[in-house]
């Protein structure tokens, strides 16, 4: 049977508007639909941030635009912040939106390989969004026991007063990762059966490798904690007894399921925005990435061992001090991958010719602020210093500087990057520059003085710091990390403005502005459906820059090396 | 074998992975995070087991005469379903239509014994919310029959399919793929037997 | 370096977790800075000039990659070394508890800490223990061994100032220890979320010499466990 | 591929196997009726169990005609499901037994 499905729908621009463009299952629409609604989830997630952060710098002050706040609702509010971050911000952008739209591009494919699930996959993921949206306004309030929703808190109502924002809670997690299975199964299939000739698994841009392995890794860890979802909504709903202490259950079922899942997803979101860094730095650098096969197989290891260290969220949380050493050697070797792929991209820059647009430079400051998340999570990695550091705001400065930079720099590079390609149109690039330096300074700002914070001991998910006497030293930290915050909304105006404003009036792009080697640039901007009138041929390795004795410094994937030899010739 | 000679050149540049239908691919991804989900429930289950001593005076309350009969209607459904598949295969119409009639048949049939089991145990007075044992029991067979309920709505779908005028590969094709999740939920229901009845 | 944020250190076993903190800074500070320095360096210095053109290469040679490879293999060693060093803190922390004649229960639950004595039989689980909530009184340089337990929710036991956190679980027992050094008041903060109350689930532990606590001890717990007979 | 012939050679060796998964269904139920010592009657009906799962999924879900990576596919979850399930032993199992130096 060497028959590939090919996508059958190729009749798309014959299709009315609905069709087309509402409900599409054109891989590229589905892409952009996934962006805007994480952007819209986005500005949720902003929201409440903004509310957590004015009530932990000024707690006596009701908050500008909300009100006054009081503690169960600051709890509903930061576990909204984490849920709708984790699960529908960074996930669907990075996963949904990027990889919808680049994965069949980048591979050589039509579109993806089962496009009516694809579609199927961002509607469930719209559902999921409207179920918590629709949560925030239960009657007894909205989830409040953390997104890591610990149980008993969560299990039973009357620890936290919320009865039905719980259980939507839990139904909006259940469709959210129902979509993420079917956008998942596609984006593997896509990528390793719909590949173009000669695009082998060693030829495939990084941004494909990452994005399988966070899809493989996402499908194969989910499961637990879709049984501990059921289980949980049981204990709720139908009185069973999985995790009631006082009939048996033990609470650190839970935990060892949830983390089961809720450390790989560390590395599904922050998998394709390295990979995105590393679309982009190879284009401005003109430059090879140094040693793709090392990044490869450092990928694939970081997945794998993923897998076998998510009891170092556990340390102190009374399971087995046995477990513990194990999981600590397990964790901290996880970094060793990690610094290949680290200094890979940091050699890749080595003699280069870098050209520092608004792109690298997001993609250079993601690297650069990752690093940091990196180096920090050592700390909590190990076992010992773990026990202090642990529940604390090192922990929220942790992974903040992991998950904001692969999300946001990383996510911005992509679309400063492939915007002329989305919309057939540039971005300011001056405005673009602002928008880093400044997203840069403000992140920097809020973060390092929350590492100060953590130091000093301060508990998270704290409602009000004076309400301990050794963390009323700390509060002027928070007013630092708050004014920052407020300086990193205000320079999203100048992205907002410069991002519709290009839509509609920007400079009109060529094909390949950056003159870029893998293939979405070789089709025209705005893109067609199908996306390759013409089957491409794969000859090469996709980060051939500064090829010596060439006369261009790029060297498309899909050039034939009989014009190359003309070219050669020629000069 | 033309497509053999044919796709030589194509293996030769690349790797064989493309080979695989896509669709089968899928499945298969699919039934492995499946695995999870079941394995999940099953570790607490038997942890849960040891933690506590074992469940023995609660498990004697479940009827293993039921299970094993049922074990039997779903082993058989199994079979079913591959004929349909092999009957698909020589393209004999018919016979795919009486196979996937037999499965989706035994699958309902299965739905009901458990369904006529549930009402003894209510009868009996005990409920999810009886114990740690019956949380489990109606957690994992509940799950499981929400399984079947789904692939015998499949299996209908490819019986529509069947008296439809769709070429053979196309059924064939669907009709594997259907098949690869139904014997996956026979495959459940073989571990959950033992473990739910038996011990 | 920290030194001037983290509180300061008043048990026995906090020295050692203080030592792997900083062995982890110190290791992963080289490393910061020279992934830094790096990026910046080589960022700087590859600033696109007109007629020079990157350089081609791309890692894969073995004599590239050893570039690469010799330093995750330091970081591999290091880890390693960490891990060790953050064993022995561990084990001294949570594996092995010394023995001790003063035994503690706490009860947490929402959002208060009780601190059970044992009576004047010195057993716990007796009639005649006494229950104290939120203050902790122990002598300064004694062993204190706790067992944990909650009444509800999952709480953490967190004393900055003794490096001491540990989880608190519903349906265990969960054994602790402890050995202050320095007499003085430290806070317990509570640093699981546990509800609404969990911002203010404040506890202290107050570190007396061997004489102010006999005198707490026979005022409070001997005393109060007296009346209480008595008064059956 | 000579579809008929194969496709009867095929339909009688799933028929087989079924006849093996009833045949190790009923002796799994002849172990739990008879007398047989708990832990070997226990150890004995998952054995049986395992080989019925891997009669289907080899026979019935083509397994043993695949490509490599789909073996991985369910290989990969199995071990990752009994690593899991190991690892929580010393948890869940002996939560009541830390005795940590008494």
């Amino acid at each position: 049977m060497n028959i590939a499905i090919k996508p059958h729908e190729h009749e798309q621009h014959q299709l009315g508007f609905v069709r087309r463009y509402i409900f599409s299952t054109d891989h590229k629409v589905i892409g952009k639909q996934y962006m805007a609604l994480s952007a819209l989830m986005a500005i949720i997630g902003g929201f409440s941030a903004y509310i957590i952060r004015w009530q932990l710098a000024w707690p006596e002050s009701s908050v500008p635009g909300w009100g006054p706040i009081g503690p169960d609702q600051y709890n509903a509010i930061v576990t909204m912040h984490g849920t709708v971050m984790v699960f529908f911000v960074a996930m669907p952008f990075l996963l949904g939106g990027f990889g919808n739209f680049l994965i069949p591009l980048m591979v050589g494919a039509d579109d993806m390989a089962f496009p009516r699930l694809n579609a199927m996959s961002f509607w469930t993921q719209c559902v999921a969004s409207l179920v918590l949206i629709a949560s925030m306004f239960a009657p007894e309030g909205p989830a409040a026991a953390g997104w890591t929703a610990y149980v008993p808190l969560s299990d039973n109502p009357i620890y936290t007063g919320v009865y039905l924002g719980q259980d939507l809670w839990i139904l909006a997690s259940a469709l959210e990762f129902a979509s993420f299975l079917m956008g998942g199964v596609n984006f593997v299939t896509t990528a390793l059966n719909l590949r173009a000739s000669g695009m082998t698994l060693m030829r495939l841009p990084l941004f494909v490798w990452m994005e399988i392995t966070a899809a493989v890794v996402f499908l194969l860890s989910v499961g637990p904690l879709i049984a501990a979802a059921i289980m949980l909504l049981l204990d709720r709903r139908l009185g069973t007894s999985f995790f009631r202490p006082d009939k048996g259950g033990d609470p650190l079922l839970w935990e060892h399921l949830f983390w089961f899942f809720g450390h790989p997803e560390v590395y599904v979101v922050a998998l394709p925005g390295v990979g995105i860094m590393l679309e982009v730095m190879p284009v401005f650098a003109r430059k090879p990435i140094f040693g793709y096969k090392m990044i490869v197989y450092s990928t694939i290891a970081a997945g794998l061992l993923s897998f076998i260290v998510w009891a170092h969220h556990m340390f102190v949380s009374g399971m087995d001090p046995r477990l513990a050493t194990p999981f600590s050697i397990t964790t901290i070797m996880i970094s060793v991958p990690f610094a290949i792929i680290v200094f890979a991209m940091i050699a890749t820059l080595w003699r280069s010719s870098i050209r520092f647009s608004a792109a690298m430079l997001f993609a250079l400051g993601g690297l650069a602020s990752f690093i940091l998340g990196g180096v920090t999570g050592i700390f909590l990695g190990s076992q010992a210093s773990d026990i202090y550091m642990h529940g604390t705001y090192f922990v929220v400065a942790h992974f903040h500087y992991t998950m904001f930079p692969v999300t946001f720099f990383g996510g911005f590079a992509g679309l400063y990057f492939w915007f002329p390609k989305m919309f057939g149109r540039a971005m300011n690039e001056l405005w673009g520059k602002v928008h880093f330096w400044l997203s840069s300074l403000f992140f920097n700002g809020i973060f390092i003085p929350l590492f100060l914070v953590g130091i000093g001991g301060s508990p998270r998910r704290i409602y009000e710091l004076s309400s301990y006497d050794m963390l009323k030293p700390l509060q002027p930290l928070h007013v630092i990390a708050t004014v920052c915050a407020l300086g990193l909304f205000a320079a999203q105006i100048p992205f907002i403005v410069n991002l519709f404003y290009s839509m509609v009036r920007g400079k009109v792009a060529e094909k390949n502005p950056w003159h870029a080697n893998t293939l979405e640039w070789t089709l025209d901007s705005p893109l067609h459906h199908p996306n390759f009138p013409v089957p491409p041929r794969v000859y090469r390795d996709p980060y051939e820059y500064s090829v010596p004795n060439l006369s261009e410094d790029w060297l498309p994937q899909d050039q034939p090396p009989s014009l190359v030899e003309a070219a050669t010739a020629a000069r | 074998m033309a497509a053999g000679a044919q796709s030589v050149s194509a293996i030769a540049e690349t790797d064989h992975l493309r080979e695989i239908p896509a669709g089968k691919m899928a499945v298969w991804i699919f039934l492995a995070s499946e695995i999870l989900v079941f394995g999940g429930l099953i570790t607490g289950f038997v942890l849960y087991q040891f933690a506590h001593g074992g469940f023995a005076a609660d498990a004697a309350h479940v009827k293993w005469r039921f299970g094993a009969f049922n074990t039997l209607v779903l082993v058989t459904s199994s079979m079913t379903m591959i004929m349909a598949l092999a009957s698909a295969r020589a393209d004999d119409r018919r016979r795919v239509r009486t196979y996937l009639f037999l499965t989706i048949l035994l699958g309902c049939l299965f739905l009901g014994v458990k369904g006529f089991e549930y009402r003894g145990e209510f009868r009996e007075g005990f409920y999810p919310s009886s114990g740690m044992f019956w949380s489990f029991y109606f957690g994992m067979t509940g799950l499981h029959a929400m399984h079947m309920m789904g692939g015998i709505v499949i299996n209908l779908m490819l019986l529509i399919a069947a008296t439809r005028n769709v070429s053979s590969e196309f059924l064939q094709r669907r009709i594997e793929y259907g098949g690869l999740y139904w014997h996956f939920v026979d495959v459940v229901w073989i571990f959950l037997f033992p473990l739910l009845y038996l011990t | 370096m920290l030194s001037g944020w983290m509180p300061p250190n008043v048990s026995t076993f906090g020295g050692q977790i203080d030592s792997v903190v900083y062995l982890i800074l110190y290791i992963v500070g080289f490393f910061f800075l020279l992934a830094e320095g790096l990026l910046i360096y080589f960022s700087i210095s590859s600033r696109r000039r007109a007629p020079r053109q990157a350089h081609y290469n791309r890692g894969e040679r073995p004599r590239e990659a050893v570039w690469i490879l010799v330093p995750a293999l330091v970081v591999l060693g290091l880890d390693l070394g960490i891990d060790s060093a953050g064993h022995h803190a561990w084990e001294l922390e949570k594996s092995i508890r010394p023995p001790s004649t003063i035994e503690i229960k706490v009860t947490a639950k929402q959002f208060n800490w009780e601190f059970t004595y044992a009576g004047p039989d010195g057993k716990l689980g007796t009639p005649d223990d006494v229950t104290v909530e939120n203050d902790l009184h122990v002598p300064v340089g004694q062993v204190i061994r706790l067992s944990l337990n909650s009444e509800d929710v999952i709480h953490s036991m967190w004393v900055p100032n003794f490096r001491l956190k540990q989880d608190v679980v519903p349906g265990r027992a969960i054994p602790a220890w402890f050995e202050a050094t320095k007499p003085g008041t430290y806070e317990i903060a509570c640093s699981e979320l546990c509800g609404f109350g969990h911002y203010s689930m404040r506890g202290s532990i107050i570190v007396q010499t061997a004489d102010q606590h006999a005198k707490w001890m026979n005022d409070n717990v001997l005393h109060a466990a007296n009346t209480s007979a008595s008064a059956k | 591929m000579n579809e008929t012939i194969d496709v009867r050679r095929e339909s009688s060796l799933y028929m087989l196997i079924w006849a093996w998964l009833v045949f190790l269904l009923i002796a799994g139920l002849v172990i739990f009726v008879l007398p047989v010592p708990r832990t070997a009657a226990v150890i004995l009906i998952f054995s049986l169990a395992a080989i019925k799962a891997v009669l289907v999924l080899r026979n019935y879900m083509h397994l043993k005609h695949e490509h490599l990576l789909i073996y991985l596919l369910v290989l990969t979850p199995a071990l990752l499901f009994l690593g899991m399930a190991i690892t929580l032993i010393p948890d869940i199992v002996y939560r009541h037994h830390l005795g940590l130096g008494g």
